[in-house]
């Protein structure tokens, strides 16, 4: 079997550059993407008949919680791929994840509660997906606790790698528990989000902010890919290039 | 392969003991044993690190009564909750002392280079801190139990489900304390690491406790509370071995 | 127009909710390029100061 | 390329911005002692930690018997006893006790054996005292008792006779001796000399970065 393509795509300075040539594409597509969405979502899609206005936080809610999962698995596997190949590159993505993720787990903590506020009645309800949004963050935040608590980077991506492959096996089983905990407790929330007969015309904003926030992530995770890559290398020849232009 | 001589050093060079042959090696049952055995004769020495987790559990679980309400119905109801906080936050303070000693004398480095799996025993070594603190709580919960008003008849029941669940609790531990090696001042990393893991015990233990005072069927959650335990005794060990080689570089 | 801002009455909770996710979507830009330059930084002071290894 | 022995070809390692081993290389056959020097911070450390598996280096191999080591990790670690700094021994344990459970896990023992070999290192009249009364030589002596009854081909050993008095450390030179006599390996990190026969010592210089 040929491994060249995987020695290549792991090589820093290979990606480095590849980093810097993709990051204007991602960061503009996904800037047009979200306004177009936020047009769409704001202005163009129709109230809905229970909620009226009020639903329109699905368009960043759902994309927010969206990215608090996507950003987490995505770590897991750099995280893994960088443990069991010792590849330096994929510990810098899992590094560049980490804070990605959290702020948009907050995000959706955050808008979760804003929205829950006028259709519960209260700012917080332990509504299951809103519980497990929670749990998410102190993962993340344990994680960034962990990394930031070693000073040597290669233990510090090591033992962290370790951590959210741990993280992701559990991510599922802290889900269903918090589900079936809820489920004994009280009756099923108010915020459905896979509701099949949703409009066109509301469900297509939903979907191009779907697309423009994982391009976000894919643009900012290549802007911090670079740094920490530049941080992992010593003395290397090719960063004298990489910092020159 | 030519250089291949008598003289020079095969393993079998070194014919042991006045010539009776190698050393026999340890299987892996007997280094489990031994490592399990040395753990608890340290700990028996070092009786006051062993009773503090006990203490601090019976000292949380007084505290409720103080701080709620001395009526027994609403106790009750509150009291899975109470034993399982309090549980989870006596197996966390035990946890620091997991892996620190061996840490700082060198015994884990030996651990890892005896040409045993390390992860069988870290195994070990998560059994020896259940049987510390895992076990001895289960016995001490139903008498915490009693005095927040649960019925005679939920003893059985609530000895079961904390010894289950603290096995859950030890190795999701081990993973935290293994990854916080290493690191000054860890205790609250090591909470911050090792409680959102935990939730799931959590929320399994304190149902199946609370129907075991109720007198109902607990068996559902308690299945699904050995589930996790059988889980993690699969990948438990791995990920602290991990971590333990890790901190060691 | 004002109907637009005031969002049937939800104004109170939809606004904030924008402000917040987009808030978290240009700091992570701001935070993205600062980490990068810090990097930058610091790679061009190593190289600067004890390059002579390898 | 397949010889007895251990070799390390062109070993790179890195902590934090220090380049701490540089393109370290050396080979040694069967019945030879490596004596690892140079001066504090040159790495004698780092090597034997970095040859025994402890740490990783980031580029180069370790070969045994002329096949990398990585292969493998449990069979060389089998083979092979590393001491560090400080013996790793228990303060609450007697000297007994703690041989016992320490070797237990690599090799079946029995009572004579672990007698024996306290008896060798003189330490027969303290062999039950808890370690936390010891001196830090009487230490030593535990962990070169250890040593001789582990009997595999390859010692590790790091500063093997600090805090030794004459007579420890003529057992350290006795107990390599012997050592290379039944055909095994010994690497010693040590900036003192080495009390060991000078034509079954060969010297690696490590140098401050």
């Amino acid at each position: 079997m040929n491994w060249t393509w995987f020695h290549r795509l792991a090589s820093p300075p290979y990606i480095f550059a590849l980093a810097r040539r993709l990051t204007p594409w991602f960061g503009w597509t996904s800037g047009l993407l979200i306004a177009a969405g936020l047009y769409g979502g704001l202005v163009l899609a129709p109230p809905d008949y229970q909620q009226g206005d009020g639903f329109r936080i699905i368009y960043v809610h759902a994309p927010s919680a969206w990215m608090s999962l996507m950003v987490y698995t995505t770590m897991a596997v750099a995280a893994a791929i960088g443990l069991i190949w010792r590849i330096k590159v994929a510990h810098a993505v899992a590094a560049s994840c980490a804070p990605i993720g959290a702020s948009f787990t907050f995000a959706a903590l955050a808008t979760g509660s804003l929205w829950g506020a006028p259709m519960w009645g209260t700012w917080w309800e332990w509504d299951p997906r809103l519980t497990s949004e929670l749990i998410l963050l102190f993962l993340y935040l344990g994680y960034m606790g962990l990394r930031g608590s070693i000073e040597d980077t290669q233990r510090a991506d090591r033992a962290s790698a370790v951590l959210a492959v741990v993280g992701i096996v559990n991510v599922p089983i802290i889900h269903y528990s918090v589900t079936w905990w809820n489920s004994l407790h009280q009756a099923p929330s108010v915020m459905r989000l896979g509701k099949p007969a949703m409009p066109v015309a509301m469900l297509v904003p939903l979907l191009i902010m779907l697309l423009a926030f994982t391009l976000f992530f894919v643009a900012v995770l290549l802007v911090r890919l670079r740094g920490e890559i530049l941080s992992r290398e010593r003395a290397a020849s090719w960063i004298g290039e990489a910092l020159g232009s | 392969m030519s250089n291949v001589t008598a003289v020079t050093g095969e393993p079998a060079a070194l014919a042991g003991e006045e010539g009776r042959g190698p050393p026999a090696p340890a299987s892996m049952l007997d280094a489990a044993r031994l490592v399990l055995l040395r753990d608890l004769k340290l700990a028996f020495r070092r009786r006051g690190q062993l009773v503090q987790p006990l203490a601090f559990f019976a000292m949380v679980t007084t505290l409720f009564p103080l701080a709620v309400s001395p009526e027994l119905s609403r106790l009750r109801e509150v009291a899975p909750g109470v034993l399982w906080v309090a549980a989870l936050l006596a197996s966390l303070l035990a946890l620091e002392f997991l892996f620190r000693d061996d840490a700082h004398d060198g015994t884990l480095e030996q651990y890892s280079l005896s040409g045993q799996p390390l992860t069988w025993l870290m195994l070990a070594k998560t059994v020896t801190h259940w049987l510390l603190t895992g076990a001895p709580l289960a016995l001490m919960a139903p008498l915490a139990a009693l005095s927040l008003g649960a019925p005679g008849a939920s003893v059985p029941g609530i000895v079961i489900c904390v010894a289950v669940g603290t096995v859950a609790l030890s190795l999701i531990g081990s993973i935290g304390a293994a990854l916080t090696l290493g690191i000054r001042r860890s205790g609250v990393l090591l909470a911050l690491l090792t409680l959102p893991l935990s939730l799931p015990v959590l929320i399994f233990g304190a149902r199946a406790t609370e129907l075991a005072i109720r007198g109902s069927a607990y068996g559902a959650p308690l299945e699904l509370l050995a589930a996790m335990a059988i889980l993690g005794i699969t990948l438990a060990p791995l990920a602290a071995a991990a971590g333990v080689r890790i901190s060691l570089e | 127009m004002t109907r637009f801002f005031d969002m049937g009455g939800y104004a109170l909770y939809v606004w904030p909710s924008y402000a917040i996710t987009l808030g978290a979507v240009v700091l992570n830009v701001i935070w993205a390029r600062r980490s990068l330059s810090r990097a930058r930084a610091a790679a061009r002071r190593r190289l600067a100061g004890g390059g002579s290894g390898t | 390329m397949a010889y007895e022995g251990l070799g390390a070809e062109d070993l790179h390692l890195w902590r934090g911005e220090r380049h701490v081993l540089d393109g370290v290389a050396f080979t040694l056959p069967p019945g030879f002692c490596l004596h690892v020097a140079g001066a504090n911070g040159s790495g004698k450390t780092t090597l034997l930690r970095a040859v025994c598996g402890l740490l990783y280096a980031e580029t180069g191999r370790i070969l045994w018997n002329g096949r990398d080591v990585s292969e493998d990790l449990p069979a060389f670690h089998s083979g092979l006893m590393y001491i560090g700094h400080e013996p790793p021994l228990k303060s609450d344990l007697s000297a007994l006790e703690n041989l016992r459970y320490w070797l237990g896990v690599r090799r079946r023992l029995t009572h004579s054996l672990l007698e024996g070999a306290l008896q060798r290192v003189g330490a027969s009249a303290w062999s039950d005292r808890p370690v936390r009364t010891l001196s830090a030589g009487q230490k030593r002596r535990v962990a070169l008792a250890a040593l001789s009854l582990a009997l595999v081909p390859l010692w590790l050993l790091d500063e093997p006779t600090t805090n030794l008095d004459t007579a420890g450390q003529q057992l350290v030179g006795t107990l390599i001796e012997e050592q290379l006599a039944r055909g095994g390996l010994v690497l010693a990190a040590t900036h003192q000399d080495l009390p060991v026969a000078r034509e079954r010592v060969k010297r690696l210089e490590l140098a401050v970065e």
